[in-house]
């Protein structure tokens, strides 16, 4: 970022705009060999990393990676219900008989469905409305959407997500869709406050000048500056997006049966326990799993752009 | 030439920081010394290594990452880097005090000056001399006179935060001087300042180092200074002491040369701009030039430069350099 | 005084922040399909019960009037009656909440005490093994969902060691001390009947922890860095330097300043438990307002949704504040620029 | 440093609180002795237990949550288990399907069967003592009409009005005669007028009448009953007192304090039975959590005889089920056997519409049997066969009976053998209550134990097929055929039973011709309970109507 301000400054002089934006392309190149290089240089990032790439892999490739594809969907085998974990089912099987295994991958499907969709349905106009609100800091625009914002950040997070889900049928969809209306207000205050800071910048004030239009100086020149903390946020929020699907589903508001979600499965597998513990405890460990990969990746990202900060 | 009782003496001083990927070899066999009463220079670009040097001192280097694998500082002939707890406490403090480079760092923003004043002059005082509340705020007070800061009372009850660049280095310098130490260890004081008051703020320190008597360590790029302020000079390049010399004959002979080039760039005393003087930059700790650690920048650069580390020569008695333009000069 | 002008400026603001909550409530509990007032009464209730309640509810007016009524009611504290208790949503709030409270407080508490201290620890033994053990506990507590904590530890505790009992308030045969408060432990307190306070916090014990792992985690993990971060800073070496002992440079210096993003996060942890702790009243039979509230939602009880929002949504805002004026105690930064403002 | 206090600290109150484990059941001994007179809202007196915990009885019996103890709200098995306890009435259900002289010591029946006149027990007494009059069961009866709540549509049923002949006497008209009368008045409770109208709000839906006392009866009583409210903190627990001035006869070992607690969660009920604090289990539980059970020191599974039935309760009313031939074919497409091979030996599938266990079954009536060609071939017939992909069936299954997954999951792969697509949805209890109340929220098939009111095969079919039940969760058919209600109150208002029993058999035969449920099994009714608790219902010995099987004044706790 830092390196990034310093181009636009020196750039008013005497270089062409090509070689500006030939100078910025070089430097985002260089930035992104050097994080990457940073990035990697952390282990717990790197085990971040490789877990969610193995996730992602196991949920799109789940119906050859499964052992028993079948068992995601409606599928009763009475005779081989509650089986123990063994080798032909290494986590045993459910009430009904099913691969709790197999259960668990296609669960993570729905898992980081949520946690994608969530954040693409949420981030685009979080940060548009914080880039406004920021930019015309003063102005109407900017207490309309700040009020607003301020309503839905009083609320605990998880309330108005449940209220929404609970109007709607439940499933995924609309479960998501519940996530989202409440998530897009922290978007606009994070970019809101970058985007006050960065509208006194040189750079901004330089655009302005030279008469460019509002959209250039929101997109081309303030969005670009305000990346790394929303890369950052994001790549945390992808964890905490996947936990409060996973509390949907377990109170019956998100993904409906037979489809697998990890959330269902920890919330009927829990009538089982103590006896069937397995029922319960793999798809929780599973939920485990999944938050701490998307956590460690999201701390790299973090330390990353810190480090490129200082 | 004083014959003063030997006040800081550092032999062979390594500082490594380890961080990811490798270690930082910031100071790389050091040797200083200094006698009571002294006021001692030190120069060099940003990034050379005197604040870890100083740091090193005081044992306040954050370790790790900063590693001492060598070494030995003695004070008043012990060894600060085998000191227990409570003799290193009663040498900070008491025995040295630093200023430290950016007061705005080196104010504890969330603890008013009187608190902080106070802690320093509390925990300063004489062995079994607990001081009264009312002695240490007059103390304090006192601390705040002496650099010539108005309203005093005021400003014991002030956050850092509520403080202008020029008043918290006057309280830095206060609050380091209110432990009347045997020795003052100033880092860049003002170099964060603007060029007015950084003026103002070294013409106190020298003015109140000259009544106390007291022996200084003046860390700075800015030559002018150490001309005006010093008796002696060290200069550092690289994590290596490059030159020593008295204040008059280093900037009458040079030898170095780094050392030229830095006195070449003297007129232009704009804060920093000292390096503009010699193409290059400060080299990578992580992979430092083999040999000499100048020899990228140097203009007289020999093979035998880019091979062996140039010892100390001793070119007269108040001047020793790292060069081997001088290596037909006696060895130290 | 000027932070008493900066408390009163906050509340106000915090008052109409929720008066736009109550908009928004109002207008998602009226697009709901259903006639509130068939619900209110029951399916097979006779028409003419219906029409009457339809007239005292005001639903054959504008929705604005109805708003006005509405909110008019809600500052009077009538939210209307409960679909799933059948009786006046406040009354249910006055029973719940207490229990609610009682739970997050202690949950909070624990927070802080077990998150600081175990961050303290960590700090003060970075890099060794009690370090490692801590950072890897952080991890884990701050991943794992509060659910499954809940379940594991009454599968631990409660069932297979059989420490701490895994339902209710108070044992069933322990005496239940005047309810002032609502809250077990306090009212226990006021009564002076320790017996039952020691019970109460023991039946407290599971779910608390279990709502607190994640902020106890947090907590631990952002103390330890931020003291990390503020060990190397210039000022502790400057308070090191000028002979401050190393307990008054850690336990004041380093500390104070540390504390400071601990007690932001914790505050908003605090302040999320509120919604986060339905599902681990759920599972610990706690008779508290976010298990109402979720029982509410799934049975699409509009009064009493409508009323939890704006409840959490005021303990929500409430706790910020606190927050706000413990943070702006802490750090005289944000006091200064907060009393300058103002 | 500090970190060890804070460290030291903590430890020291887990310390602390694992010491007092020891002794945490000891109530303070200062605690005054006086029973509370009138049962008292959690929220306002203060509470102490009147005796050592060791000598006295206690029942503790899990539910499935919430309960409604007003007379005129509550109908399911928590509300009527707690009604019965709580509340006379004027007869009582016997072991044998008859009824018992209760409150009313006899009764007179007029020529034409329309005028039922009762004689009432002298000298009962409410919970606060007042005494019981005639115009306290008229009362009851115009609350429970009123507000139409609750088992209201049982009893107010064909009754013309109710009056007060003099204080001992009460006389029922009826518009026209029906066997089903006089044992619908186990659903009347009797409660005091004077009490209610003490604790009536002035505002609310019923004019006059307020609110009728409902806020109030949410969590007190007004009934003579054998047990009387102590505390009723909502979502937790209900907490009776033995009535000691009670009228009727105790179990010698009847228990001084009834709680019902209000929790079906697994792990909880094992802990609270392995830890001897509970004595009966609710009905709720899965297969394997009974087994476990079964295996504690002590306790024992009573599959009690029940009139209830698990229906899949199709929608006749909605497509694809409003073809005969698509239910038909789900009934063909059905695994009967695997379904009852899911359930607590002893367990059979249903035969007919009704519960086997009700006078007027018909043993003969055609049973559907799995046969994949002919539900092929039924499907074949069905008019959305051709596009039968955009016809999910709908089904909604209980979130609060876990196992009702596994016939939900069953059927969804019953049914994709045949090629129908069914759609599993679980729905809270109230939700489904909520959604079957009108027909475009209703789903296809909502599965449903029903369980008789009476026992008597007539009610059954009232109950499930009747209009007058549409809208309600007993009914999610939507039959609303004029014919078959005629047919149906003609059988009921038959007194003769050879005569009503045949048209009854001919109902079955009908409702089963065309497919409009899917009959699964009978229900047993499991609940795992402790030896030293003397439970008639374990034995057969009580009524199968519901809420009588936990009727604590018959039932003897004796455990240490």
């Amino acid at each position: 970022m830092a390196e990034e301000v310093s181009t636009h400054r020196g750039s008013v002089a005497s270089i062409t705009p090509e070689q500006i934006k030939e100078m910025e392309r070089a430097s985002r190149r260089e930035n992104l060999g050097r994080n990457w290089y940073k990035f990697s240089r952390n282990p717990l990032s790197v085990i971040g990393v490789v877990t969610v790439i193995l996730l992602i892999l196991l949920a799109t490739l789940a119906p050859l990676v499964a052992p028993f594809p079948k068992h995601a969907g409606p599928f009763t085998d009475f005779a081989h219900a509650k089986l123990p974990p063994e080798w032909g089912h290494l986590f045993g099987t459910d009430q009904i008989g099913r691969d709790v295994l197999s259960r668990i991958i296609f669960g993570l499907r729905s898992s980081l469905l949520m946690g994608v969709v969530v954040l693409a349905l949420v981030v685009p106009p979080g940060v548009l409305l914080g880039l406004l609100a920021g930019y015309f800091q003063g102005m109407w625009i900017e207490a309309v959407i700040m009020r607003i914002t301020d309503i839905f950040l009083a609320v605990p997070p998880l309330i108005l997500a449940l209220a929404v889900a609970s109007v709607l049928e439940p499933n995924l969809w609309n479960g998501m869709l519940a996530v989202s209306l409440m998530w897009w207000p922290w978007y606009t205050r994070l970019v809101y406050g970058l985007a006050v800071a960065l509208r006194n910048e040189y750079f901004v004030s330089a655009a302005e000048v030279t008469g460019a239009s509002t959209a250039h100086i929101l997109f081309r020149e303030i969005l670009p500056n305000t990346v790394s903390p929303i890369l950052t946020k994001m790549s945390l929020d992808v964890a905490w997006v996947i936990i409060i699907g996973s509390m949907l589903s377990f109170v019956g508001l998100g993904v409906q049966p037979p489809e697998p979600s990890l959330g269902t499965m920890i919330a009927d597998g829990a009538r089982y326990l103590p006896d069937q513990w397995w029922i319960a405890i793999f798809p929780a460990l599973a939920i485990v799993v999944v938050v701490l990969g998307f956590n460690l990746l999201g701390d790299g990202v973090r330390d990353m752009f810190a480090a490129q900060e200082t | 030439m004083s014959f003063a009782p030997l006040l800081l003496e550092i032999k062979n001083l390594h500082v490594h920081y380890a961080v990811y990927g490798g270690r930082l070899k910031v100071l790389d066999g050091v040797d200083f010394h200094m006698r009571t009463g002294e006021k001692v220079g030190l120069v060099g670009e940003t990034g050379c290594g005197k604040t870890t040097m100083m740091k090193a001192i005081l044992r306040v280097l954050p370790m790790p990452p900063a590693q001492i694998p060598q070494g030995e500082i003695y004070f008043n002939g012990r060894d600060i880097r085998k000191m227990s707890g409570n003799d290193l406490q009663r040498v900070r403090g008491r025995g040295i005090s630093m200023i430290f480079q950016d007061p705005t760092a080196a104010l504890n923003p969330v603890f008013s000056v009187g608190e902080q004043l106070g802690a320093v002059i509390q925990y300063s005082a004489e062995r079994g001399k607990a001081l009264s509340h009312q002695e240490i705020h007059q103390r304090a007070i006192a601390a705040l006179q002496e650099v010539a800061l108005a309203d005093p009372e005021r400003l014991l009850r002030s956050y850092p935060s509520q403080l202008s660049g020029g008043m918290r280095q006057r309280v830095c310098i206060g609050m380091a001087l209110a432990t009347h130490p045997q020795l003052l260890i100033a880092d860049e004081p003002g170099t964060s300042l603007d060029v007015t008051i950084q003026d103002q703020v070294l013409r106190l320190l020298r003015t109140l180092v000259a009544e106390k008597d007291t022996s200084v360590i003046l860390i700075t790029h800015s030559l002018g200074i150490v001309r005006e302020m010093t008796d002696r000079v060290y200069v550092m390049y690289a994590g290596d002491i490059v030159e020593v010399a008295v204040t008059p004959n280093l900037f009458a002979n040079p030898l170095h040369p780094y050392t030229q080039g830095l006195i070449s760039t003297v007129p232009r005393l704009t804060g920093g701009g000292i390096a503009s003087g010699i193409p290059g930059r400060i080299p990578n700790y992580l992979t430092p030039p083999t040999g000499c650690r100048f020899h990228p920048r140097c203009p007289h650069v020999m093979d035998i430069c880019r091979a062996e580390k140039p010892p100390a020569y001793r070119v007269d008695d108040d001047h020793e350099v790292a060069c081997f333009l001088y290596r037909t000069e006696n060895r130290v | 005084m000027s932070l008493l002008n900066f408390l009163v400026r906050r509340i106000i603001y915090s008052v109409f922040v929720l008066l736009g909550l109550s908009i928004v409530i109002f207008l998602i509990a009226r697009v709901m399909p259903g006639d509130p007032a068939r619900m209110a009464v029951g399916a097979r209730a006779p028409q003419w019960v219906v029409d009457r309640l339809r007239e005292q509810m005001h639903l054959n007016q504008p929705l604005v009037v109805q708003y006005g009524y509405w909110l008019s009611d809600a500052v009077r504290g009538d939210f209307g009656l409960s679909l799933i208790t059948q009786r006046p949503v406040t009354t249910d709030i006055k029973e719940f909440l207490p229990a609610s409270l009682e739970l997050v407080f202690f949950s909070g508490l624990l927070s802080a005490v077990g998150g600081i201290g175990l961050g303290i620890v960590s700090a003060r033994y970075k890099d060794t093994w009690i370090d490692n053990v801590v950072r890897v506990f952080s991890y884990f507590g701050i991943v794992t969902p509060s659910f499954v904590f809940a379940i594991l530890f009454i599968l631990l505790f409660g069932f297979t060691l059989n420490w701490l009992p895994i339902i209710g308030r108070v044992h069933e045969q322990t005496a239940v001390p005047p309810l002032v408060t609502g809250a077990i432990t306090v009212d226990a307190l006021l009564a002076g009947q320790f017996g039952t306070f020691f019970d109460a916090l023991r039946h407290l014990l599971l779910p608390a922890i279990s709502l607190a792992m994640g902020s106890i985690a947090q907590e631990a993990r952002i103390t330890r860095s931020s003291m990390a971060d503020n060990l190397s800073k210039d000022y502790i070496a400057s308070a090191r330097a000028l002979g401050i002992p190393e307990r008054v440079v850690m336990g004041r210096f380093l500390l104070k300043p540390s504390l400071i993003p601990t007690v932001s996060i914790l505050g908003l942890d605090i302040a999320s438990t509120l919604s986060v702790a339905f599902l681990v009243e759920l599972i610990f039979n706690w008779p508290g307002l976010a298990r109402y509230g979720m029982n509410a939602m799934l049975h699409k009880d509009l009064n009493a949704i409508s009323a939890v929002i704006l409840v959490l949504g005021a303990a929500f805002v409430t706790v910020n504040i606190i927050v706000d004026i413990i943070v702006a105690q802490l750090d005289p930064r944000i006091r200064l620029s907060a009393t300058r403002s103002a | 440093m500090r970190g060890k206090t804070f460290t030291a600290f903590a430890v020291m109150i887990l310390v602390s609180l694992l010491l007092t484990q020891c002794t945490p059941t000891a109530a303070p001994p200062a605690a005054p002795t006086q029973a509370p007179a009138v049962a008292a809202a959690p929220t306002q007196a203060p509470i102490a237990t009147t005796a050592p915990a060791a000598q006295k009885r206690v029942l503790r019996i899990t539910f499935s949550w919430p309960d409604r103890i007003d007379p005129a709200v509550g109908n399911d098995y928590a509300g009527s288990t707690s009604l019965a306890n709580l509340y006379d009435t004027l007869i009582f259900p016997n072991a044998k399907g008859g009824v018992d002289p209760w409150l009313a010591e006899s009764w007179d029946v007029s020529q034409d069967g329309l005028t039922y006149t009762f004689h009432l027990r002298q000298g009962v007494k409410f919970h606060d003592g007042s005494l019981l009059k005639a115009s306290d069961v008229v009362y009851s009866y115009d609350r429970l009409k009123a507000i139409g709540e609750g088992f209201a549509y049982l009893v107010t049923a064909g009754v013309e009005g109710v009056k007060a002949v003099d204080d001992a006497t009460v006389e029922f008209k009826l518009s026209n005669a029906t066997a089903l009368f006089l044992p619908s008045l186990v659903r009347l409770y009797v409660a005091s007028e004077a009490l209610i109208r003490q604790n009536t709000k002035a505002e609310g839906p019923y004019g006059t009448d307020g609110d009728f006392g409902k806020e109030w009866l949410q969590t007190h009583d007004a009934g003579t009953g054998p047990y009387m409210v102590r505390e009723f903190p909502l979502e937790q627990y209900l907490l009776m007192d033995k009535n000691t001035d009670w009228w009727g006869e105790f179990h010698p070992n009847a228990p001084d304090e009834v709680r019902f607690i209000g929790t079906t969660e697994a792990v909880t009920i094992r802990s609270l039975m392995q830890n001897k604090e509970l004595e009966i289990s609710d009905q709720w539980q899965s297969f394997e959590a009974y087994q476990a059970l079964e295996k504690l020191d002590g306790v024992k599974i009573a599959p009690l005889q029940s009139l209830s039935s698990f229906y899949y309760m199709i929608n006749n009313k909605k497509p694809p089920t409003d073809d005969v031939h698509c239910r038909r074919a789900i009934d063909y497409a059905f695994d009967y056997d695997a379904a009852v091979g899911l359930e607590w030996p002893g367990t059979r599938q249903m035969v007919g519409p009704v519960p086997a266990a009700l006078a007027g079954h018909d043993p003969n009536v055609f049973t559907f049997k799995r046969d994949l060609d002919k539900a092929k071939a039924e499907l074949a017939l069905c008019k959305y066969a051709n596009d039968i992909a955009n016809y999910p069936i709908k089904v909604q299954w209980v979130a609060e009976v876990p196992d009702e997954e596994k016939w939900a999951l069953l059927f969804q792969a019953n049914m994709a053998e045949v090629g129908l697509k069914a759609e599993i949805t679980k729905a809270p209890w109230l939700s489904l209550v909520e959604n079957t109340s009108k027909l475009e929220t209703s789903p296809s098939i909502a599965t449903i134990y029903v369980s008789s009111d009476l026992p008597e095969a007539g009610l059954m079919l009232k109950q499930r097929y009747h209009s007058s039940t549409t809208g309600t969760w007993q009914q999610v058919e939507w039959l609303q055929d004029p014919q078959l209600d005629a047919a149906i109150d003609d059988a009921l208002a038959t007194l003769d039973d050879q005569e009503r029993f045949a048209k009854y058999a001919k109902i079955q035969a009908e409702l089963v011709d065309r497919a409009v449920s899917l009959w699964i099994y009978d229900q047993v009714e499991k609940h795992a309970y402790r030896t030293c608790v003397d439970w008639p219902a374990a034995r057969g010995e009580t009524s199968a109507i519901m809420g009588y099987q936990e009727y604590a004044a018959h039932i003897g706790v004796d455990c240490q």
